[in-house]
């Protein structure tokens, strides 16, 4: 991108012979603007009206077939526990209602906060004494995607807990940080940027609506940590470890950013 | 092979045209792919589809490796009399995947 | 549910070989005067019609899923950056030289990536740690073709 | 070959299959292996255009899902009906794409289905009807790139 030469800048660099070794910017940590919440847009708004009608109808949305799966594991008992999760919460329809939507939340025990997907696994491994699913495994996509879908139309309601404030503004921070070896924060793309056209494809604002997503692109379902990964990929930078810490700070500020808007899981995405 | 959504209305009047949707879950892997080090990946697609009105065969399809991921298919039929419809879709290791739904003519 | 979603696991800790070629090599020296680096990073003139293929490639040059321009394929092109048809009668080929080497000398804000860098930048993947986005022959060779677009 | 990103001289992406995979860029057919296709289904009787309409979107945002709905006019009697729809391309590894059979049980001649494109290029539907008949419908689709596919 050209921009105007900074004539404070041009005097200087006049009088120095500048070797590449010498060139040392510092890591931006960049101050672009949050978007309004009032011109939020969910990612179903930049795609087409193809893919709008794939979501909008359970019938032909392929990423049901995830959440027929994900019925099942709600009922069938598993683990040294024997024990189903419909055991211990009834019918999903009642006791899943607005659930997703209040993840990434506080978990005591690890003092620390936990995404939908962990909080599977805690409740697998705790009260079901059953092994955890491995992230991006068809059970942990499908459980995910069934539960997801009781949230379905609610909207996205991050805890307000005390406890979880240093890890959002540690995702915030992350969300802000210029990556990889294309040098580029989050916030470039998807908050100064979006709506712009990225090799012909539009960049959306990238709100955590509709998670797990059935992408065209994938052929399959996914996580919200992969899209993340595949973001941090696209810039060259090294992806962060599957539910690390760092992780589940983006989701938190995600989740802040994405407050108020209409959970649609389970989505699909170009 | 893996999971179908089926959607067939439960109720239709003699004489008419229902829409039948069908979703199956599977890879459609086109056999043009390789792994990292140069191994073909197989073909392994559904080939094959046929729905069956009480045993009558209605509509039938061949799929090549140009049909997307966890096929789908929407047409049509006349609803005649009450019954079952049968899916049936098979694959190219000849794994044959049944789904059945009932229809109620009033 | 199909083995599709089965195995994802590995398919997390993929490696990519879409670049044609990486650089590990020593980064030449180069001087700014202005906004500019009037000389050439190898010492010699780039090669036009290498350098179209370089901007032409999604993976290699990347320019194209910013910059428009009277290139291939206008559908797929970005718009994020400045539209580059005409580019040559605008910038001196040592000012392109520049804004590729190294656009935040210009601008510190800008999402222009740093073509010819390999310092301050975080959480570099490891196979492109130390290496620049493009070696000093290819940046020639697109200075070479930008400056020759005029309109 | 269903990956627009077979365009791409190699690139490995996971494709949402199993493990790492290696896509370089398959033979694709063409045009006149199309025709070859064509001509096996209909034996060379000619074929004529219209009463076929494709209904694809004109600019398709990923080539690993287009939506692609094919109806005939016909009025799907028993005297009067479409007994055939099949589906072609020229631009991805094999000209045949699919396959339809249908008849006066149908009530209408459509089907709907969701297709690859490995790249941007004309699709043709042909129809047979119960009179031996061919008809025939052409368009083009434009497929862009997804920017941001896994691991590119």
């Amino acid at each position: 991108m050209e921009a105007a030469v900074r004539p404070a800048w041009i005097g200087l660099a006049l009088a120095v012979l500048v070797a590449a070794v010498a060139v040392q910017p510092s890591p931006a940590q960049e101050t672009v603007r949050p978007i309004a919440p009032q011109d939020r847009l969910s990612g179903s708004a930049f795609m087409s009206a193809e893919a709008r009608a794939l979501q909008a109808d359970d019938a032909s949305n392929p990423a049901m077939l995830w959440v027929k799966d994900g019925e099942d594991i709600w009922a069938r008992k598993t683990g040294v526990a024997e024990r189903s999760c419909a055991d211990c919460h009834g019918e999903a329809g009642a006791s899943m209602k607005g659930v997703a939507a209040r993840y990434p939340a506080f978990d005591p025990a690890s003092q620390k906060p936990v995404t939908l997907d962990q909080r599977i696994n805690i409740c697998r491994t705790i009260n079901q004494k059953a092994e955890p699913f491995a992230p991006e495994s068809q059970p942990a996509l499908a459980i995910a995607s069934y539960v997801g879908l009781q949230s379905r139309g609610m909207p996205i309601t991050p805890p307000d807990d005390k406890r979880l404030k240093p890890f959002l503004e540690a995702g915030r921070s992350l969300f802000g940080l210029r990556q990889g070896q294309l040098n580029l924060s989050c916030a470039n793309c998807h908050d100064a940027l979006w709506g712009g056209k990225l090799g012909g494809s539009p960049i959306p604002q990238a709100h955590p609506t509709g998670y797990p997503i059935y992408r065209l692109e994938w052929q399959g379902i996914g996580s919200l940590q992969r899209r993340l990964r595949n973001c941090m990929t696209g810039v060259r930078a090294e992806p962060f470890a599957p539910n690390s810490i760092e992780f589940t700070e983006i989701e938190l500020y995600l989740a802040e950013r994405a407050k108020g808007m209409t959970v649609e899981t389970p989505a699909i995405r170009p | 092979m893996g999971r179908a959504l089926i959607n067939v209305p439960a109720t239709a009047k003699a004489g008419d045209i229902i829409e039948i949707k069908a979703l199956v879950a599977h890879v459609m892997e086109t056999g043009y792919r390789h792994e990292v080090d140069g191994k073909p990946i197989p073909r392994d697609i559904i080939n094959h589809f046929t729905c069956a009105y009480n045993g009558v065969v209605v509509f039938e399809a061949d799929f090549y490796p140009a049909i997307a991921a966890n096929p789908f298919l929407s047409f049509t039929t006349i609803a005649t009399e009450t019954g079952v419809l049968t899916f049936i879709w098979t694959d190219d290791k000849a794994e044959k995947q049944v789904e059945t739904a009932r229809i109620t003519i009033t | 549910m199909s083995s599709a979603s089965k195995a994802l696991a590995p398919a997390l800790l993929l490696t990519v070989c879409a670049i044609s070629q990486v650089y590990a090599e020593a980064l030449r020296p180069f001087e700014i005067e202005g906004d500019a680096i009037p000389r050439s990073l190898t010492g010699a003139p780039g090669d036009a019609a290498r350098g179209a293929a370089i901007v032409g490639n999604r993976q290699l040059g990347l320019c194209v899923l910013c910059h428009g321009g009277p290139f291939a394929e206008p559908r797929m092109q970005g718009n994020l950056a400045p539209d580059l048809t005409g580019v040559g009668d605008r910038l001196s080929a040592g000012q392109l030289r520049l804004r590729m080497v190294d656009g935040s000398k210009i601008n510190q804000d800008t999402i222009m990536p740093s073509y010819y860098r390999t310092d301050g930048l975080e959480r570099v993947a490891p196979r492109f740690r130390d290496r620049t986005i493009l070696s000093a022959e290819e940046i020639e060779d697109v200075v070479a073709y930008l400056a020759g677009l005029r309109n | 070959m269903p990956s627009p990103a077979t365009r791409r001289d190699v690139l490995i992406l996971g494709a949402g299959a199993a493990g790492s995979i290696l896509l370089t860029r398959p033979s694709a057919a063409t045009p006149e292996q199309m025709r070859e296709a064509i001509l096996e289904l209909t034996n060379g009787a000619p074929i004529r255009p219209g009463k076929v309409h494709i209904d694809v979107p004109p600019l398709v945002e990923n080539g690993n899902s287009v939506p692609i709905t094919v109806s005939v006019d016909s009025p799907m009697t028993a005297d009067a009906h479409v007994t055939l729809i099949a589906l072609f391309n020229e631009k991805n590894p094999q000209p045949n794409v699919g396959t339809f059979r249908m008849g006066p049980r149908s009530g209408k001649a459509r089907v709907a289905t969701r297709i690859r494109l490995a790249t941007s290029q004309q699709l043709t539907a042909i129809a047979r009807l119960n009179d031996g008949s061919f008809w025939s419908d052409k368009v083009d689709v434009i497929v862009t790139i997804a920017a941001c596919t896994e691991d590119s």
